[in-house]
């Protein structure tokens, strides 16, 4: 591997995040490093999700600091996020239905462009120089994720693991500096797996983007992880390199050892 | 079934693209845009009824006007402008020689054909509703807002308070309360009262009602406490019960409550059951099915079962008994011009127009028609296009309406100037040169 | 300007590949010379683009130290990138060897040794991974270059090129030495061994049949000639590029004519490629065309019955006197207008549905092609033709004359090719398109052709009354029964497999009394008309057993009886006993070669009591054999086997057309 | 069958992204453009252009107007009619207020006002949604249509709150003739139209879209929900608001506020949804459906039953089955008469084959 | 002061009127997710029927026409109409529309409106008619002599009907098992159904329900202003309601609508003037709307927390 690991890129610090009286995280401090792979695990109902929504604004906790690329963020919104080059996607599907996957993709430059409604009435020109810069840049991550042969397919019709990778895609197509994957590789079946676990590693390994990870396959977790935290009812009962977490008792007792 | 089906289907299409049908001679067409659904229905089918019926007796029983027979057709317009302006258009080139007359029955649709009439040469009537400033024949000459228009109406009832009071001059400090409906129409009211106001030294308090009106607690709090002395009640539809049941809950006399000529039919009395008795409203044609043009509708028409209505005992009703006056009118305008342009002649648009405006419905006229004391005697000139501008009061005994004075003049001076300064001003907005009535034959 | 048509006689004089690019780069820059669908969009590269990527690619390739005569080993799907390296290997005087993209490592190591490779240019990961594993073996072996550079970041390698980084290091090299590709193109001469081409070898080893620029030339020159192609036509380039087929449409011909060829943006794409792209003149193998057919069909299937009917009846009509129609030959008012009718309404656009409808002239070989099948496609108006060719050849020696078709030949000779028979059968043909010699083979090079300079084709065919040939089989294949008559079991065997019933036929008859055939039914085919009659079975031997199963062979075999007794020359030949195998030929079990081949000795050898069974007229014999799944594991099938005649007929001279 | 689309490749982006990449279609549209645009003005009868045509090219262009909000920004709103009298209203009174105002500038600004008002009805969006939101746009409905009777500025103190259009000028010619002003109708919805597909096909249409499939995920991918409301709310106002001039100008001439009312919002609403959510054809077929479903039904049914029932018979029969076939439509094709088009075409370029 | 309680007490009771209707809505919406639209023309549909028979029914069962047995019977008979009505829409609008978008089965509703009005118009005439029920709409004399506050009896006794009918509703859904498979169905469909309920029972049901909540409405309402188109107007009122209470809570509809009649008669008296008045045909919306702007999920609704 030649990645060369950098430093810490996001830092959250003493989390607490509530929904009225339950308590979805609880003090919990976590960092991700630049161009690393960050796994998050933990049982059902650990936190991880919330993790990942505290990060990118769309959950503001109650407690707790979060630093992005060393400066302090103070209420991010989901759509700030996003400017700072965090993309994400969901654990279930969140692909826009009714849009073809190319559309879709699309949506994820839009940050990226800078027409208005109304050079987008009127088309020419700028609007689409613009549309088709973008579209160039929608077709490599298409190439990039082998899914040329769907690009004008409705996502709807699209079986469930196809939907996944568009669903990278158009993450990918941010060109982020952050991907937070919630459970990428959920309910797919082994080839499908391996198939996304290539594309999430040649992503960070092509593009050198930070990777935050949720997956419940451990054999998938500790195979690509550079490190892992382990969650279990909201507080943070491990941090470290696979190997680390592997052998960790606590982590054994609270999650390997019973559902795994 | 099926390919009987795809004809017909065929031929509506056909039909809906043909500009013309050709017909039997001598016939005059009158195109109706009637509504029969929707919350207008309840008048619409009592006002077409009458109209069709009378139609249909002067077929029966007179063989047609000098032997041309009416022939009409129905056009359904829900009250709606955009389907009146469909009807009119469909309605125009029908018949021999097109349709000769338009009578909307609808203000909405009136304003929206009003230029189209001008230029099609079909004249319309609008009998007590429409553009009142219509009534100056030289800015509109194809228009005829006929008998009366709301702004004689409202000095008519004016007047008829002061008759009550015993004299215009005893109106003097009174307050007289005005419901009305929170719309274009009700708005209607609002200059003409103002003005009688301030002749009359009355005060008016404007109260509106949100539509559609089934709700007017609020209102009739606000009249409890100003306490007028009349209220004139402007309203339409399930406004008009609503009224005289939440006056009689506020204690208000029913007697000093004045409804217009859409407040005063059996549809709006009825439901109001008992509370209605003693309420007044004016009218520019009465109730009763003892005329005998009514009597006539029923021996030759129904007689015949060739009537229209179904719910016969709306016979001689307020509405029913309108429709009759608009086939009369549309009848005698036909006669009228067949007078000049030849007997037994159909006519054209712009000869009917002829007809409307030279139209006299003297008393003799009416005697003649069976419809003495049905409606107020007529007379159209060239530059007036209203008539009389006289209004019957009627007041409910709670089974009936009976009329309670005779046809109450307006103040005509003052309406008519209303009028021509509107209309001025209407012809100066759009250019229009008004005729000079002196020239006309 | 660019758009004048001008025809393939413009570019006489031009006798090597190079100079053809050039040419066509100076006289029509700005048309197309090839699409590739990537992004989404059919990306174009003018003549010009073309000859300048070239050139960058040929010097770049003179820096790495790339010599006149060294062999440049292609392989990958058909890519522009690809094409261009074989041009721009001719450039140097280099030899490209064209080698299949799905061959495993080992295959490969074999033919880069045999060519002595130095220099590999290769698609993507998946190649440079092969070229890896055999790197070890191949001593000789000094560059490799990519196309694609996915996934190989990490691939630290030194002799691992992109070829963005040659074509960079070209695009510098020629800045510096302007002249120096124009001199070695003027090096070039038509006698230059212009490609290598690997035979696939149903017997022994590969071996590299080295083609000069005239040879293919001279063949792509007489095609283009014979089917008028000009530069305004379009070809899809899918097939592999290792084959001859493809070297000579998509690449000798387009040079020749200057057409547009258009690769399709990956495997899984071409059929809506193709549909895109609407070739004006196509090149597709039987196997293609019958896919192609197949869908139609089961696509049908599930039309509203009115629909169905309507189809049904036009393509009556189509088969009627569509074909005479293509042909020029006269048809009926009636059936003109019907099938003006039929047309617009069904092979118009089943034509565009199956991306077919611009095609002026489509080619079919490699494989004899069933009749049915053949006459279904020009039935609809498209000019589908025969042709018939070797690696050896060019793939040019045959050729269907436009309106001269007929369904069981390969036509006449082509332009400047001489055929003839020898006394065995076998055809011999002599002309500018042959190979110039079997790489480092000479023996092999003279053991194929003779002393008067024929080449020895190994096929055993016949001129019919008309001149036309007709292929029988493969010459060593071709056998005599004992009664004397002729017995060619590919022709026979090829005649069953056209019944879609039928997946595979072995016929035997070589010194015996009669001929007699095993047959394997098609599962899909076969399962989908006994679930439409409501008969259950559970699996390929329940099926193959069932009574009406062989009733249904049975006819088809008749069928084919039938036809056999109209030849004369092979109306012996009928089948007179058959069964039907109670497991399917596998390669696994060493039955058929990896390309679905019959190894018809080894199967004779293997079910040697099946066929003593069938000559000693008995009913049934029980069978036990052994089948070896993909994984690996074995399993034994046994099965009582039924055994079955079949009807034959007396010979009956065909009427003359 | 029609569709012969082999060797139609796109070799660029912009040929790829037209709006009708298939030159069939595009054939067929300069075909219908020329019908409608050309020949149906010297054609059509009077009575087509005045009381089909012209009413059918407004009400799609209203039509258009709620399709962006509803279709592909996924905001429900029942209160179009109001933005169409808005928009009515600010024509008339640019027109009359301003001297020489020109006519397509008054168009404009009549839009704009109406977005404007769009946008302040458009806040709540950002916190209600779905029929939450519907009910509330009631609330534009009926305030609009009582401020417009209730302040008599609005209508130029028009005793009746009626107002007349004044006459269309542009450039010193007078549309009067009905084919001049179906002609104007046409080019301006035509070409409203096209601006309509430009935005849905590209960055602004599919934020709208991505607004309405999932918010939550649009929000992450960067859209900002509130600017695309609001769009979403200002684009489709004005699109109702130029609607409503025209209606006032080329069509009826005379308006007034009640004519604006919960029944025309949905009627366009009804348009929308028998016509195809989220695609600008179905606007145009679902208006053609509307207007001209009662006009047959008119002319139809007295044809099957005669006179012989009565006029009130016929009328409610009428409605019955207008509702029925509403009704009927939705069963059969949810997704309106584009989609049923879209199988159709589906079909047609598949033939013979059914899939 | 005695003005401000008269308009309060007024606005109460003329909002339990609206509630009356509303709360036709939230049982639909809440067992079948359909905002039916058509409620305004069941209570015109029902009401229209209710006199129709008790104008026909004399002359058939040759009694008086202000029997008693003639007003059961027409209510009987009006009642019976609702429920084929309600089980005709299930069958031939709902069923085959199932899980399709909810603005879809909107739609079909307002379609519905179109049919049943055309339905009722058309057999019974479009004629206006008044209903008796008996309780005059007069202010009681007690409260108008000594505190000059006039309430109607009417509305009174329009109130304690709307009271019953709430609680009848509650007995039904407590303690009937219908009730209680209705109830289980509005919080979870599938669950529902997956429990072995029959969902289009339950929804017959339901709109059966509906329908005789529109009858009493319809009757009260008719009662009130008459019987006539009118009538369909009511639905009007009932939205604001609606989005004021939640659409699926019934104590909503009741406490929606009293804040909903109270505010705005107090708006109309107090605030009307300065405006010009009318301001009862937008101001509950506007209430509503921006009620909904401090609490989307409406008064009764729960917060809804977006998982992702």
């Amino acid at each position: 591997m030649a990645r060369k690991i950098g430093g810490v890129i996001v830092d959250l610090q003493n989390i607490s995040l509530r929904f009225g009286g339950v308590k979805a995280l609880t003090d919990i401090s976590f960092d991700v490093k630049e161009h690393e792979i960050r796994s998050i695990i933990g049982p059902n109902g650990a936190g991880k999700s919330s993790m990942l929504n505290v990060i990118n604004g769309v959950y503001h906790p109650q407690e707790g600091q979060i630093f992005f690329k060393g400066a302090l963020r103070k209420k991010l919104e989901p759509h700030e996020a996003a400017e700072q080059g965090i993309a994400r996607t969901f654990q279930n599907i969140a692909l826009f239905k009714g849009m073809t996957v190319l559309d879709n993709i699309m949506t994820g430059r839009n940050l990226r462009m800078k027409c208005n409604f109304l050079q987008h009435a009127l088309y020419w020109g700028a609007a689409q120089k613009e549309e088709i810069a973008h579209r160039i840049k929608v077709e490599e991550v298409i190439e990039f994720l082998e899914i040329q042969s769907i690009r004008k397919t409705p996502v709807g019709r699209l079986p469930y693991g196809l939907q996944k990778r568009v669903e990278l895609a158009r993450a990918l197509a941010a060109e982020p500096h952050i991907l937070l994957l919630d459970e990428p590789m959920a309910g797919m079946n082994v080839e499908e797996k391996q198939d996304m676990c290539r594309f999430i590693l040649d992503v960070n390994d092509h593009y050198g983007t930070t990777i935050v990870l949720i997956e419940h396959d451990m054999g998938v977790v500790m195979d690509i992880s550079d490190r892992v935290v382990v969650l279990d009812y909201g507080k943070k009962i491990g941090d470290g390199e696979p190997e680390e977490v592997k052998n960790n008792p606590e982590v054994i007792k609270a999650y390997l050892g019973t559902s795994h | 079934m099926k390919l009987k089906q795809t004809v017909l289907l065929g031929a509506a299409m056909a039909g809906l693209l043909a500009s013309s049908v050709t017909s039997a001679a001598e016939e005059q067409f009158i195109g109706l845009p009637s509504y029969r659904v929707g919350p207008y229905a309840a008048g619409g089918v009592g006002i077409f009824g009458g109209w069709i019926d009378y139609m249909q007796l002067i077929n029966e029983r007179d063989g047609g006007v000098n032997g041309v027979k009416l022939t009409w057709e129905e056009c359904e317009t829900e009250y709606n402008n955009a389907r009146g302006v469909e009807c009119y258009e469909r309605l125009k080139k029908k018949g021999s020689t097109g349709n000769t007359l338009f009578q909307p029955v609808s203000t909405g649709i009136t304003y929206s054909v009003l230029e189209k009439v001008a230029q099609d040469k079909i004249p319309m009537v609008t009998i007590g509703y429409g553009r009142t400033d219509a009534a100056d024949g030289r800015v509109f000459p194809w228009v005829f807002p006929m008998i009366t228009t709301y702004w004689s109406q409202a000095s008519a009832i004016v007047n008829y308070m002061g008759q009550k009071e015993g004299g215009m001059d005893k109106l003097k400090g009174k307050k007289i309360g005005l419901l009305y409906h929170d719309s274009a129409y009700g708005k209607e009211s609002h200059a003409i009262m103002d003005k009688l106001a301030a002749k009359h030294g009355f005060e008016v308090i404007k109260i509106a009602v949100a539509h559609p009106g089934n709700e007017q607690q609020s209102q009739w709090l606000q009249i409890r406490q100003a306490k007028p002395d009349y209220v004139v009640l402007w309203g339409w539809g399930v406004m008009n019960p609503t009224a005289i049941k939440a006056a009689a809950k506020t204690g208000y006399p029913r007697e000093k409550l004045i409804g217009v000529w859409w407040s005063g039919a059996e549809e709006d009395t009825v439901p109001a059951g008992a509370a209605a008795k003693g309420f007044v409203a004016a009218g520019f044609n009465v109730a009763g099915a003892n005329y005998p043009v009514v009597a006539d509708i029923k021996k030759h028409v129904y007689g015949k079962d060739k009537g229209n209505m179904e719910d016969k005992s709306r016979i001689g009703s307020v509405y029913y008994n309108r429709g009759v006056v608009h086939g009369i009118i549309t009848v005698e305008g036909i006669r009228k011009a067949q007078e000049k342009f030849g007997k037994g002649k159909s006519l054209t648009g712009e000869q009917m127009r002829w007809g409307l405006e030279n139209l006299n419905l003297d008393d003799a006229r009416l005697k003649a028609l069976g419809a003495t004391g049905f409606m107020p005697p007529l007379k159209i000139t060239c530059a007036d296009h209203e008539g009389p501008g006289k209004v019957k009061f009627q007041q409910w005994d709670g089974t009936q309406w009976k009329a309670i004075t005779d046809w109450v003049e307006s103040d005509r001076p003052l309406v008519r100037g209303m009028i021509e300064e509107s209309a001025a001003a209407y012809a100066k907005e759009k250019g229009i040169k008004p005729r000079d009535c002196s020239k006309e034959s | 300007m660019s758009d004048v048509r001008d025809t393939a006689a413009d570019t006489a004089g031009l006798d090597t590949f190079p100079r053809l690019l050039m040419q066509h780069a100076r006289q029509r820059p700005t048309r197309p010379a090839m699409r590739e669908k990537e992004y989404g969009i059919w990306q174009t590269y003018t003549w010009a683009d073309v000859a300048a990527r070239v050139r960058s690619i040929a010097s770049g390739l003179a820096e790495l130290g790339f010599k006149r005569g060294d062999r440049l080993a292609v392989v990958g799907d058909n890519r522009p990138r690809l094409y261009w390296s074989v041009a721009a290997c001719q450039c140097l005087g280099g030899i490209p060897v064209m080698m299949y993209q799905d061959a495993v490592a080992q295959e490969m190591a074999y033919v880069m040794e045999d060519a002595e490779i130095r220099f590999a240019c290769v698609e993507d990961q998946e190649q440079v991974d092969k070229m890896l594993e055999i790197k070890d073996g191949l001593p000789l072996l000094e560059h490799v270059i990519y196309d694609d550079p996915r996934g190989l970041r990490h691939y630290n390698q030194t002799f691992l090129h992109g070829l963005d980084e040659v074509l960079e290091m070209g695009r510098i090299h020629d800045s510096h030495h302007p002249d120096f590709l124009g001199n070695e193109i003027d090096k070039g001469s038509p006698d230059d061994v212009s490609v290598m081409l690997y035979t696939s070898g149903t017997t022994g080893k590969p071996k590299g049949v080295c083609q000069t620029h005239a040879a293919f030339i001279a063949a792509a020159r007489g095609g283009c000639s014979f089917d008028q192609l000009t530069d305004q036509d379009d070809i899809l380039s899918y097939l592999p590029m290792a084959w001859v087929g493809d070297h000579l449409f998509s690449y000798a011909q387009a040079l020749v004519a200057g057409f547009t060829i258009n690769c399709p943006e990956s495997g899984e794409t071409v059929m809506g490629d193709l549909r895109e792209i609407g070739p004006t003149y196509y090149f597709a193998p039987p196997r293609v065309f019958e896919n192609l057919l197949t869908q139609v069909m089961i696509r049908m299937e599930d039309a509203t019955s009115i629909k169905r009917k309507v189809f049904q009846h036009f393509m009556d009509v189509a088969r009627r006197c569509g074909a005479d129609l293509l042909d020029g030959k006269p048809v009926s008012a009636g059936d003109r207008l019907q099938y003006a009718i039929g047309n617009a309404l069904i092979y118009g656009p089943l034509k565009n549905v199956l991306g077919l409808s611009r095609v002026r002239v489509a080619y079919t070989a490699g494989a004899a092609i069933g009749p049915d099948l053949f006459r279904f496609y020009r039935s609809i108006g498209i000019n589908l033709k025969q042709l018939y060719g070797q690696t050896e050849t060019c793939a040019y020696v045959c050729l269907q004359p436009d309106r001269q078709i007929k369904l069981d030949s390969v036509g006449t000779p082509a332009p400047n090719v001489e055929v003839k028979l020898a006394d065995n059968g076998e055809i011999l043909v002599r002309g500018p398109m042959l190979l110039k010699a079997y790489y480092k083979r000479p023996d092999a090079t003279a053991e194929s052709i003779n002393a008067d300079g024929y080449f020895m084709t190994g096929d055993a065919g016949f001129f019919d009354e008309d001149g036309h040939l007709k292929i029988i089989d493969r010459a060593k294949d071709v056998g005599k029964l004992t009664g004397g008559g002729m017995f060619a079991p590919n022709y026979i065997e090829n005649k069953l497999k056209f019944f879609q019933h039928i997946k595979e036929v072995v016929c035997f008859g070589n010194g015996r009394d009669y001929v007699t055939a095993f047959v394997n039914i098609d599962l899909e085919a076969v399962g989908n008309w006994s679930e439409r009659r409501g008969m259950a079975y559970s699996g390929y031997t329940d099926l193959a057993s069932q009574p009406q199963v062989y009733e249904l062979i049975r006819e088809c075999i008749e069928q084919v009886n039938a036809d056999l007794a109209s030849d004369p020359k092979m109306s012996e030949s009928q089948i007179k006993r058959f069964l039907i195998l109670h497991k399917e030929l596998d390669a696994d079990d060493g039955e058929l070669t990896r390309t679905r081949k019959v190894r018809r000795n080894f199967v004779a050898e293997k079910y040697a009591e099946l066929i003593d069974a069938l000559y000693t007229g008995k009913k049934n014999q029980f069978i036990e054999t052994q089948v070896t799944y993909e994984d690996g594991r074995t399993n034994k099938v046994s099965a009582d086997l039924r055994l079955e005649d079949a009807r034959t007929f007396p010979p009956q001279p065909r009427k003359a057309a | 069958m029609l569709y012969r689309e082999a060797g139609q490749f796109k070799a660029s982006y912009a040929e790829d992204a037209q709006i009708f990449p298939i030159r069939q279609d595009r054939i067929g549209f300069w075909l219908l453009m020329l019908v409608f645009g050309v020949a149906v003005p010297f054609l059509a009868s009077e009575y087509w252009l005045k009381a089909i045509l012209i009413p059918v090219l407004i009400f799609s262009l209203a039509a258009l107007g709620l399709n962006i909000l509803t279709g592909y920004a996924g905001q429900l709103s029942l209160g179009s009619a109001a933005f169409m009298a808005v928009g009515a209203f600010a024509a008339y009174n640019f027109i009359l207020r301003i001297e020489g105002m020109p006519f397509l500038v008054a168009l404009v600004l009549a839009g704009l006002t109406a977005a404007a008002v769009g946008i302040l009805f458009g806040l709540p969006s950002l916190r209600i949604k779905g029929f939450y939101l519907a009910v509330a746009t009631l609330a534009a409905q009926f305030f609009i249509v009582w401020a417009l009777v209730k302040f008599p500025w609005f209508s130029n103190n028009s005793s009746s709150g009626v107002v007349t259009a004044q006459d269309v000028t542009i450039l010193g010619y007078t549309f009067a003739t009905p084919e001049a002003k179906y002609v104007l109708t046409f080019l301006i919805v035509a070409f409203m139209a096209l601006l309509a597909k430009n935005m849905v096909r590209s960055s602004t249409g599919r934020a709208w879209m991505a607004v309405r499939d999932m918010d939550v995920a649009a929000q992450v991918i960067g859209f900002r929900l509130m600017r695309t409301k609001l769009l979403a709310f200002a684009v489709s106002s004005f699109y109702c608001g130029v609607a409503g001039a025209l209606y006032a100008y080329t069509y009826i001439g005379t308006v007034e506020p009640e004519g604006f009312n919960l029944d025309l919002s949905f009627k366009i609403l009804f348009m929308i949804i028998i016509g195809g959510v989220g695609s600008i054809m179905g606007s145009f077929l679902g208006a053609a459906f509307i207007v001209l479903l009662p006009i047959f039904l008119d002319n139809f049914v007295p044809m099957i039953f005669g006179d012989s029932l009565g006029a009130g018979f016929v009328s409610n029969f009428q409605l019955i089955v207008f509702g029925g076939l509403i009704i009927f439509f939705l069963i059969v094709e949810p997704h309106g008469l584009a989609r049923l088009w879209q199988i159709a075409k589906e079909k047609l370029r598949l033939w013979p084959f059914p899939h | 002061m005695q003005f401000f309680i008269e308009v309060l007490v007024g606005g109460l009771l003329s909002g339990v009127m609206y509630a009356l209707v509303a709360l036709g809505f939230v049982l639909i919406y809440k067992a079948s997710g359909v905002f039916n639209f058509a409620q305004g023309a069941m209570v015109f549909f029902a009401a229209l029927t209710f006199v129709g028979f008790q104008e026909v029914l004399p002359g058939w069962l040759g009694m008086e026409a202000d029997s008693s047995i003639v007003f059961w019977l027409a209510f009987l008979l009006a009642f019976l109409a609702m429920i084929v009505l309600g089980v005709a829409t299930e069958r031939i609008v709902l069923r085959p529309l199932v899980n399709q978008p909810h603005i879809t089965l909107f739609m079909a509703t307002i379609g519905l409106t179109y049919v049943i009005e055309g339905i009722a118009q058309m057999t019974w005439g479009a004629t206006v008619r008044g209903l008796d029920l008996g309780i005059v709409d007069e202010p009681i004399a007690w409260l108008m002599d000594n505190y000059e506050i006039g309430v109607s009896k009417f509305d009174l006794f329009a109130a304690g009907v709307a009271a019953s009918l709430v609680a009848l509703l509650a007995l039904l859904f407590q303690y009937t098992k219908v009730g209680r498979a209705l109830r289980a169905v509005a919080d979870d469909h599938q669950a529902a159904l997956s429990i072995g309920i029959p969902l289009q029972t339950i929804w017959r049901v339901v709109w059966a329900v509906a329908g005789f909540v529109a009858l009493v409405a319809g009757m009260i309402w008719g009662a009130r202003n008459g019987v006539q188109f009118a009538l369909t107007f009511t639905a009007l009122k009932a939205l604001p309601v609606l989005i004021l209470g939640g659409f699926t809570s019934v104590p909503g509809a009741i406490v929606g609508g009293l804040i909903i009649g109270a505010s705005e008669k107090l708006a109309e008296v107090y605030v009307g003037p300065f405006v010009g008045g009318g301001i009862e045909g937008w101001f509950p919306y506007m209430l509503a709307l921006a009620f909904l702007l401090v609490r989307p999920e409406g008064l009764f609704g729960e917060k809804h927390i977006d998982r992702v």
